[in-house]
C-alpha cells in the first residue's frame, strides 16, 4: 500500500477544475448544465458538493471521469487538472487508464450500477485486470478481491453471488469495493446512500469515511443532504443552476446565519441560508421550516442576471440584470451582489 | 437532520414532476415534430391515408376496374406504354395506377381497422387479467397460450376457411392471431402500472375495477400501446399480402395491395411493373409506419434517445 | 489475398456440385408433376397429377390413344363384345410380366377390375359392370348390367396389377414402392412429397423404353418449376402460359402448345333468381367474351369452345346450338326479361389460384357490360367444389377432363347420379327426362353415328337451358430441352415410353 | 430447475388437447367433407358416402374427437391421413426435420447478420452506421417472402446455376431459403437488438463498467451484450417456432416438403388428421422451443435461474 497519507494537506493541488461548462446538446435544445465552475482539491481532502436536483452536480462528476453521454454531453469550455494534467486534453486510451485507476466513482443506485449478469467477484476482478500494470496473476487478483470486500464487510465465502442476492446496502458496499480495488487517489461518491435505508445510510457513510481516512483517499461527496456534509467533508461547495454559490471550509459554509461570532448579518448566500433554514434545528425547536419557495430556473433558458434572483427573497434590480461575480473572505467565497460592498469580502478573479 | 433534508427536496421533486406531467403531450408531439424521420413517414402515412379518401375523385373506382384485354400488361406511359396509364395495365388491360389507388383504400382499412380491433380487444383483455389477476388471469392465459401454439398464418387461413372470404372475415382472422400477443403486452404493463402508488390510492378511495381500468390503468399504458398499434398496422398490411398469396385475400376484382403483387407473381418476369408498383406500395406504407411508430416510442420514452 | 484465393475455391467447388457431367446413355430424364403424389395404388385415386404418373408404371387392358382416339392393345391383345352389347371378351396378351417379374395371369385382371369395383375412387368407370370372369388363364370375360358403348373407354382408366403384390403389401399398397405394374417403367425409389425414381422394365413387351431412367419432383409453384426448367433441373415442362412467348423465341428450348382433353365453362344456376328468368341466361350466354377470356387466362392461346367437349372425344357434337359473343343481343334479352338493368344477379363463384378466378372477373366485366351485376366469390377448390355440388351458387366458373368420350360428361347433368352434377336438371323447369334418356341411349348403342347424332341432340337441349355454357379448351405449353425426343405430345397424359434421347 | 422443467412439460398436455379440439372444431366448420374432396368434381353422392365411411367421417365431432385424443395420448397415433393414407406420425417424422433445418438455418442466418448489424447501429446511433442497416432492414421486413425467393432464384439458379430452384437433394437445396428467410427475419432481429442494445447502454452498470476504465468494445460486448441478449433470444426463440411451421410460401416456392406446406393441403382437402397432428407437433415443437428460450434466459440471466429454481412446492 502507497503511503499516501504522508502527502496530506499539500499545497498541490490534486483536482482542480477551472471555469468548467458543461452543455447536454440536442436537436431540440441545449441544457447549459454547468457554468463555468471553478473548485479545487488537494490529496486526502474531501470537498461536500450540495445543491438540489438538477443543479448540476452529477454532471461536474460525469465531466471529471469523462463519461458524460457521448452523444449529447459536451465541455463548453474549462480544464480540469488532475495532478497537473488535463483530463480534457488526454485521448480515450489515456482516460481510460485514468477512470477506475485514478479516479473512481461511486454512483447513487447501487440497485442499477451492478451488472446483473455478473457475479461480484468478476465484477470488482475486472477492475483489477484493467489496471493490471504490474501483472497480477489471476490468483493474486482473486486475492485482491477477497481483500476489498473483506474491506468492505462482506464474507469472502459470497463473491460468487450475483447482485440480485445481496441487499441494497450491501450492494452499495460492492460497488465501493470496486472503485476503490485499484486505490484510487481520487474517489467521487455521486449521492452513495440517497437510495438507501436511512438506517443503513449511516452504516455506509461510516464505512466510506473510515475507508478514505485509512487509505486516504481525496474524495468529492455529492450529496443533497447536509447532515452527511457535516460529517465528512472538509470543504462544501454549493451549487445552483450549475453555478457555485458558495464554495467554503465546512465551519464557514456551516456556520449559521447571524450566529454568535459573526461580523455582519449575513455570512451566508440567501441560497444557501434558505437551504440551512430548510432544515429543522435540534437546538432551535420554535424555529419554523421554512422551504425556499419556486422552483429552479429552466436550464435550457436560464435568466440574464442571477440564477436565484427569480427566488430570492434579498433580491435587487441589480440581481435580475448582472450575473454576480465572486466575492471572498478567506477561504470562503460567495457568488451573490450583496457581497459586492460588505466589508472583508473582495472580489475574486474567475 | 439527514431525514429532513431528503424530504424536503423531495417535495420539490414532486412539483417537478407534476409540472411534467401536465405538459406530458406537449412534450412528446414537440419531441416527434423534431424527429425529420418520423415526421416524414407522418406525413406519407398521411397522404396515403388522403389519397386513400379522396381516391374517388382523383380515378373513379370504374376504372381500376375496366378492363381492356387489348392493353394486357401494357407498359407504363413513362415507359413507352399507352399514354395515360402511369403505372401501366394489369393482366386484364386494367390501369394499374387507378388500381394501386383503389387498393390502398382496402390494405389501409386491413391495416388500421385489424390493428385497432386489436388494441381495442388486446388492451381490454390484458387490462382486465393484468388487473384482476388470480384464477380469471390464468384461465384466460391459458387459452390464449393455445392460441399462440398454431402457428398465425396457419390459424388465420383455417379461419378464412371456415368463414369464408371477405374483408370481414379477413380483418377477424388477422385480428384473432394478433390478440394472444397484445394482450401479453398490455398485461405486463398493467402489472407494471398496478404497482404504482396512486392505483392502490384509487383503491383504497373505493374506485371500482372497471373505474380504475378505464380512468387509471389504461392511460398509464398508452405509450406502450400507441408503439405497438403503429408497429403493428405495418405488419398486418403484410400478413393480408400473405394470406392473398396463399389465395385467401379479399375476393377479386377488388384491388388490394397483397392481391395485386399475388396476382403480379407470375408476371414477374415478363412484366414486372405488375408486382413493383404495388410492392413498393406495400414497402412505403410498411416503411413509413415503421419510423413513425420508432419515433413515437423515441418521443414517448426519451430515454431512448441520447 | 488468402480470402481472395479462398472465395475462389468455394466458387470452383460450387460449380462443380451444380454441374453434374453424367454419361450420355445412362442419362436420367427429369421430370416433374404440379403436386405431390398422393399415393401409387391407381385404384384409389381420382387425381389427375397422379393418373399422370402412374400411366408410366401401370397399364389397363386396353389403352386409348389421346391423340388418335383409338384403342390400343396394352395387358389384353384383343377383345371382342357380344352381340346383346353386353359381355366384352378380352384376350390377355401371353408372356407379359409384372415388375416383380412374375407372369400376368387372367386371375390378376379380374382381381384388379374386382378391386377397382369395390374403389370409391374408381369404381364409378365400372358403374355398368355385373361380373367379371376368368374363363381360362389369359382370357377373360366383363359382363355388363346395361349395354355401354363407352366401356372400352372407362376401362382404359382401370390398371391391372399383380394380385400378389397387392394381396403381400395389404392396407400398405400404394404407400410404399411397388412391382404390381406391367408398365414401360418400374418404381426404384419412392418419397411421394420429395421425389421418386424409376428405371426402363427390361422385360417389357413392346421392347424396352430407350430412356433409361426416370426422375420426378413435385413442384407446385408454376415460376419455381420454369426455373428449375431453364436452369436444367427438369428436361420437359408443363410451362407457365405467362411466359411461352419467351421460352418458344429461346432456341435453347423445344416448345409445342397441345390442346388439353378439358373443357372449362359456366354453369348457371337456374334455380335461383333473377337466373330462372330464360331470358337473363340468354342474355348472359351472349355476353360472355370467349376471346376475352381466353387472352385473360391463356394469352390467346387457347381454343374456343362451342361444345361441351373437345371435338377430338369420341361422339362429341360439331354442330348444334351454340352462343358467341354478342352484347347487342345479350342487351336485348335484358330488355326483355322481368329485370331493370343494372339488376343484380348473384355470386360468381370459382377457386382460388388457377385461372378460373380469372374467367371470372372477366365473366364479371362482360356481364356488367350488359347492365347485369354480379360479385365474386373466390374460394378454396374444396370449398367450391362443395358448394357446386350442393347447388350453392348463382355462376360458376369452372372445368373437367373428359376421358375421351362424350359419355364422361353424363355425371355432371344426369340426374340419377346424386351429388356429381354441377346444374342440377331435375326439377318443374326443364324436361329433365328427355335428357336422362339421351344420355342413356348414347350409350346403348356402339355404333357411332347414331351415337354423334344422340349426343347432338344432348348438346342442343343443355345448350337450350343456357345452363352450361362452354368457353375454351385450355392448352398445355410444352417445353422440353433439344437433347430430348418427344414424338408426339399429347394433351393430358405424356407417354415417356416413346421418348428417346437426341444422337449427338 | 428440475421441477420447473417437469411442470412445463406437464403444462403441454392442456395446449395439445385445447390446441387439437380447437382445430377439430375450426375445420368442421369449413363447408364439405373430406369424402368430396378426395373424389372431386363428377363424383356420385353415393361414393361420397362410402369413403366418408371408410375414413370415420360421417361420426359426430365429438365422437371423433374422442377417439383422435384417445389415440393420440396413448397410442401416440396420430391417424392416417385421410388423401395419402400413410399414418400422420410417418408423414410428420419425414417433414419435421426439414422444417427444423430450414427454420434453424434461417434464424442462424438472421442472428449472423442481425445481431452485430444491430449492434453497430446502436452503438453508432443516428450516424449512418444505424440508418443504412436499420433502413435496410424496414425495407426488407417489408418483403414479401415469395418475392425475395423468386428473386435468389433467378440469380442464384437461373443466372448463376449455383443452387438448385428445387427440391431437397443436398445441403446446397438449403441455402436459398436460409436467405429468403432469414432475410426479412434478420431484418426484425436487427430492429429488435438495436433497441435492446440502446436501452442496455443506457443502463448504470455500463457506465459503472466504463468508470472501471473498460474499453468501448468490453463494455459493448461483455456487459452490454449479454444483457441486451434476452429480448434478442426471444425474438430468434418465436421466430424459430413460427418458421417450423409457417414458412408455406418459401416452402412451396423450393418444394421443401416441410411441416407447413404439409399442414396447408390438409387445411385444403379437410384432412383432419393432417391438420390436427401437423398443428399438435408444431405446438408442442414451439413449446419446447419456449421452454428452451425461457432456460436460455435462466442460463444468461442469473436472477431468472434463481426464480426458477426457487420455485420449490
Amino acid at each position: 500500500m502507497k503511503a499516501r497519507t504522508e502527502n496530506m494537506q499539500t499545497d498541490a493541488p490534486l483536482l482542480s477544475v477551472k471555469n468548467l461548462s458543461v452543455e447536454y446538446r440536442t436537436d431540440l435544445e441545449t441544457v447549459r448544465a454547468v457554468n463555468g465552475i471553478g473548485f479545487s482539491l488537494r490529496k486526502g481532502e474531501t470537498l461536500g458538493l450540495v445543491g438540489e436536483t438538477g443543479a448540476g452536480k452529477t454532471t461536474t462528476a460525469l465531466a471529471c471521469m469523462g463519461l458524460l453521454p457521448e452523444a449529447t454531453g459536451h465541455v463548453a469550455c474549462g480544464t480540469i487538472e488532475l495532478e497537473g494534467e488535463n483530463l480534457l486534453e488526454l485521448p480515450e486510451s489515456e482516460m481510460r487508464k485514468v477512470r477506475g485507476e485514478r479516479i473512481a466513482m461511486i454512483f447513487q443506485d447501487p440497485m442499477t450500477s451492478l451488472n446483473p449478469v455478473m457475479s461480484v467477484d468478476e465484477q470488482i476482478a475486472e477492475a483489477l485486470e484493467l489496471h493490471n500494470e504490474d501483472n497480477k496473476t489471476a490468483r493474486q487478483i482473486q486475492e485482491r478481491v477477497d481483500e476489498v470486500l473483506l474491506m468492505v464487510g462482506i464474507p469472502a465465502s459470497r463473491k460468487h453471488d450475483y447482485p440480485h442476492q445481496f441487499s441494497g446496502g450491501m450492494k452499495q458496499r460492492v460497488v465501493i469495493a470496486m472503485a476503490l480495488a485499484c486505490e484510487p487517489t481520487l474517489l467521487i461518491a455521486d449521492e452513495p446512500t440517497t437510495a438507501l435505508d436511512v438506517t443503513i445510510q449511516a452504516q455506509v457513510i461510516n464505512m466510506i469515511r473510515g475507508l478514505r481516512d485509512r487509505l486516504g483517499t481525496a474524495m468529492i461527496m455529492i450529496t443533497h443532504d447536509l447532515g452527511i456534509v457535516a460529517q465528512t467533508c472538509d470543504n462544501v461547495a454549493v451549487m445552483y443552476a450549475g453555478r457555485l454559490i458558495e464554495v467554503g471550509r465546512a465551519a464557514d459554509v456551516f456556520l449559521p446565519a447571524g450566529s454568535v461570532g459573526s461580523v455582519n448579518s449575513i455570512e451566508h448566500h440567501p441560497y444557501t441560508a434558505g437551504l440551512f433554514g430548510s432544515i429543522p434545528s435540534l437546538r432551535d425547536r420554535a424555529r419554523r421550516l421554512t422551504p425556499i419557495p419556486g422552483l429552479m430556473p429552466d436550464p435550457t433558458n436560464l435568466p440574464k442576471g442571477c440564477g436565484f434572483a427569480p427566488r430570492c427573497l434579498q433580491k435587487t434590480p441589480l440581481c435580475d440584470e448582472e450575473s454576480p461575480c465572486a466575492y471572498g473572505s478567506g477561504a470562503h467565497r460567495v457568488r451573490c451582489h450583496l457581497f459586492a460592498e460588505r466589508d472583508g469580502w473582495r472580489k475574486e478573479d474567475e | 437532520m439527514a431525514v429532513a433534508g431528503v424530504s424536503t427536496f423531495n417535495s420539490t421533486q414532486e412539483e417537478v414532476l407534476i409540472f411534467k406531467k401536465e405538459s406530458r403531450w406537449k412534450e412528446v408531439i414537440r419531441r416527434l415534430k423534431k424527429d425529420r424521420l418520423a415526421m416524414l413517414g407522418l406525413a406519407v402515412v398521411c397522404a396515403m391515408i388522403l389519397f386513400a379518401l379522396l381516391a374517388d375523385a382523383i380515378v373513379p373506382y370504374s376504372v381500376a376496374l375496366k378492363m381492356n384485354l387489348k392493353l394486357k400488361l401494357a407498359l407504363p406511359s413513362w415507359a413507352g406504354g399507352p399514354a395515360g396509364y402511369w403505372f401501366g395495365c394489369d393482366g386484364y388491360g386494367r390501369d394499374l395506377f387507378a388500381r394501386c389507388l383503389h387498393g390502398s383504400r382496402v390494405s389501409l382499412l386491413i391495416g388500421f381497422a385489424t390493428s385497432f380491433a386489436t388494441l381495442a380487444v388486446g388492451s381490454l383483455l390484458g387490462a382486465l387479467v393484468g388487473y384482476v389477476g388470480g384464477r380469471l388471469d390464468d384461465l384466460v392465459m391459458r387459452a390464449l397460450d393455445i392460441f399462440s401454439a398454431i402457428p398465425s398464418t396457419l390459424f388465420a387461413m383455417a379461419v378464412v376457411a371456415a368463414m369464408g372470404p371477405g374483408i370481414v372475415n379477413i380483418c377477424i382472422a388477422i385480428s384473432l392471431t394478433n390478440i394472444p400477443g397484445f394482450v401479453r403486452i398490455v398485461r405486463s404493463s398493467v402489472l407494471n402500472v398496478a404497482e404504482q402508488e396512486y392505483i392502490e390510492a384509487a383503491r383504497a378511495g373505493g374506485a371500482s375495477i372497471p373505474y380504475i381500468l378505464v380512468k387509471h390503468v389504461l392511460p398509464n399504458t398508452v405509450g406502450t400501446l400507441i408503439v405497438q398499434t403503429t408497429a403493428n398496422v405495418a405488419s398486418m398490411i403484410l400478413t393480408a399480402a400473405t394470406l392473398s398469396f396463399l389465395g385467401l385475400g379479399i375476393n377479386p376484382p377488388q384491388p388490394e395491395w397483397g392481391a395485386l403483387v399475388s396476382e403480379g407473381k407470375e408476371f414477374l418476369r415478363t412484366a414486372p411493373h405488375l408486382i413493383l408498383f404495388p410492392g413498393v406500395m406495400i414497402c412505403v406504407a410498411s416503411f413509413s409506419m415503421s419510423v413513425l411508430g420508432d419515433g413515437l416510442r423515441d418521443a414517448l420514452d426519451p430515454r431512448l434517445r441520447n | 489475398m488468402k480470402k481472395v484465393r479462398m472465395a475462389l475455391l468455394v466458387t470452383l467447388v460450387l460449380m462443380v456440385f451444380a454441374f453434374p457431367a453424367p454419361g450420355a446413355e445412362e442419362r436420367t430424364l427429369n421430370l416433374s408433376t404440379l403436386a405431390p403424389l398422393t399415393t401409387i395404388d391407381p385404384h384409389a385415386t381420382s387425381n389427375i397429377q397422379d393418373i399422370i404418373f402412374h400411366r408410366q408404371i401401370f397399364e389397363p387392358l386396353f389403352f386409348q390413344n389421346e391423340a388418335t382416339g383409338k384403342y390400343e392393345p396394352r395387358v389384353a391383345e384383343s377383345y371382342s363384345i357380344s352381340d346383346d352389347n353386353l359381355t366384352y371378351t378380352f384376350n390377355i396378351r401371353k408372356g407379359i410380366k409384372f415388375h416383380n417379374g412374375e407372369a400376368l395371369k387372367a386371375d390378376d385382371v379380374v382381381f384388379s377390375l374386382n378391386r377397382a369395383l369395390k374403389s370409391s375412387k374408381v369404381r364409378s368407370y365400372l358403374a355398368s359392370v355385373a361380373e367379371v370372369k376368368a374363363l381360362d388363364d389369359y382370357t377373360v370375360t366383363i359382363r355388363l348390367g346395361q349395354p355401354n358403348a363407352a366401356f372400352l373407354n372407362s376401362q382404359n382408366m382401370i390398371m391391372i396389377l399383380s394380385r400378389k403384390e397387392v394381396e403381400e403389401q395389404g392396407d400398405e399398397f400404394g404407400t410404399k414402392l411397388t412391382l404390381a405394374g406391367t408398365g414401360p417403367f418400374y418404381l426404384t425409389s419412392l418419397q411421394h412429397d420429395v421425389e421418386w425414381t424409376c428405371a426402363a422394365f427390361a422385360d417389357y413387351y413392346r421392347g424396352a423404353a430407350a430412356i433409361k431412367k426416370l426422375h420426378y419432383v413435385p413442384i407446385t409453384e408454376a415460376s419455381a418449376g420454369l426455373i428449375a426448367f431453364e436452369s436444367g433441373e427438369l428436361d420437359w415442362y408443363i410451362a407457365p402460359i405467362a411466359n411461352w412467348d419467351a421460352l418458344t423465341n429461346n432456341p435453347k428450348y423445344r416448345t409445342e402448345l397441345v390442346t388439353a382433353n378439358h373443357i372449362s365453362y359456366v354453369a348457371v344456376n337456374y334455380e335461383h333468381p333473377p337466373l330462372n328468368d330464360d331470358n337473363i341466361r340468354l342474355a348472359i350466354a351472349y355476353a360472355i367474351d370467349k376471346d376475352a377470356m381466353n387472352i385473360a387466362c391463356y394469352d390467346g392461346n387457347a381454343v374456343n369452345a362451342d361444345f361441351m367437349a373437345p371435338p377430338e372425344n369420341t361422339g362429341a357434337p360439331t354442330k348444334g346450338v351454340v352462343y358467341n359473343y354478342d352484347p347487342e343481343k345479350a342487351r336485348e334479352y335484358v330488355k326483355k326479361s322481368a329485370f331493370p338493368n343494372g339488376t343484380k344477379i348473384g355470386i360468381i363463384n370459382c377457386s382460388a389460384g388457377g385461372y378460373f378466378e380469372k374467367m371470372a372477373q372477366v365473366l364479371q366485366s362482360n356481364l356488367a357490360d350488359i347492365g347485369l351485376i354480379c360479385d365474386i366469390n373466390r374460394l378454396d377448390s374444396a370449398t367450391n367444389l362443395e358448394m357446386a355440388r350442393n347447388q350453392k351458387y348463382d355462376l360458376l366458373c369452372t372445368g373437367l377432363s373428359p376421358y375421351g368420350d362424350y359419355e364422361s360428361l353424363r355425371m355432371y347433368s344426369y340426374t340419377k347420379m346424386k351429388g356429381a352434377y354441377m346444374v342440377k336438371y331435375e326439377g318443374e323447369k326443364f324436361d329433365y327426362k328427355t335428357m336422362d334418356d339421351l344420355w342413356d341411349a348414347g350409350i346403348a348403342t356402339t355404333d357411332l353415328g347414331e351415337r354423334e347424332t344422340i349426343y347432338s341432340r344432348l348438346s342442343d337441349w343443355i345448350a337450350g337451358t343456357a345452363t352450361l355454357l362452354p368457353i375454351f379448351h385450355k392448352v398445355q405449353p410444352y417445353a422440353w430441352t433439344p437433347n430430348l425426343v418427344v414424338p408426339v405430345n399429347y394433351p393430358n397424359y405424356p407417354q415417356v415410353y416413346e421418348w428417346s434421347w437426341a444422337k449427338k | 430447475m428440475h421441477r420447473f422443467i417437469f411442470k412445463r412439460l406437464l403444462m403441454m398436455i392442456p395446449i395439445v388437447i385445447g390446441v387439437s379440439f380447437l382445430i377439430f372444431v375450426i375445420i368442421d366448420m369449413i363447408p364439405g367433407d373430406p369424402g368430396s374432396n378426395l373424389l372431386g368434381a363428377g363424383a356420385r353422392q353415393e361414393d361420397i358416402d362410402m369413403l366418408n365411411e371408410e375414413l370415420g367421417y360421417n361420426r359426430p365431432l365429438l365422437q371423433r374427437y374422442g377417439k383422435y385424443m384417445y389415440d393420440a395420448l396413448f397410442r401416440f397415433d396420430l391417424g392416417k391421413s385421410y388423401a395419402t393414407k400413410k399414418p400422420v406420425v410417418t408423414e410428420i417424422s419425414n417433414r419435421l426435420p426439414i422444417s427444423l433445418t430450414v427454420a434453424f438455418n434461417a434464424i442462424l442466418f438472421s442472428l449472423v447478420f442481425g445481431v452485430p448489424l444491430g449492434v453497430l447501429s446502436a452503438v453508432k446511433q443516428n450516424t449512418l452506421f444505424d440508418r443504412i442497416p436499420t433502413g435496410l432492414a424496414l425495407l426488407l421486413a417489408a418483403q414479401p417472402a415469395f418475392l425475395i425467393g423468386l428473386l435468389l432464384m433467378l440469380i442464384f439458379s437461373l443466372r448463376l446455376g449455383w443452387f438448385p430452384a428445387n427440391g431437397i437433394a443436398s445441403w446446397k437445396s438449403y441455402v436459398m431459403p436460409m436467405i429468403a428467410l432469414g432475410l426479412p427475419y434478420g431484418g426484425r432481429q436487427l430492429r429488435f437488438t438495436r433497441s435492446s442494445m440502446l436501452e442496455t447502454i443506457r443502463q448504470d452498470y455500463v457506465r459503472t463498467a466504463k468508470a472501471k476504465g473498460a474499453t468501448a468494445r468490453l463494455v459493448i460486448w461483455k456487459h452490454a451484450m449479454k444483457n441486451a441478449l434476452l429480448p434478442v433470444i426471444t425474438v430468434a426463440g418465436n421466430s424459430f417456432g413460427i418458421l417450423i411451421g409457417g414458412a408455406i410460401a418459401t416452402e412451396t416456392l423450393f418444394g421443401l416438403p416441410g411441416l407447413g406446406s404439409f399442414i396447408v393441403a390438409g387445411i385444403k382437402q379437410k384432412d383432419v388428421p393432417v391438420v390436427t397432428g401437423g398443428i399438435i407437433v408444431f405446438a408442442v415443437v414451439f413449446s419446447f422451443v419456449i421452454l428452451a428460450v425461457d432456460l436460455s434466459y435462466a442460463f444468461v440471466d442469473p436472477r431468472i435461474r434463481a426464480k426458477y429454481s426457487g420455485r420449490r412446492g
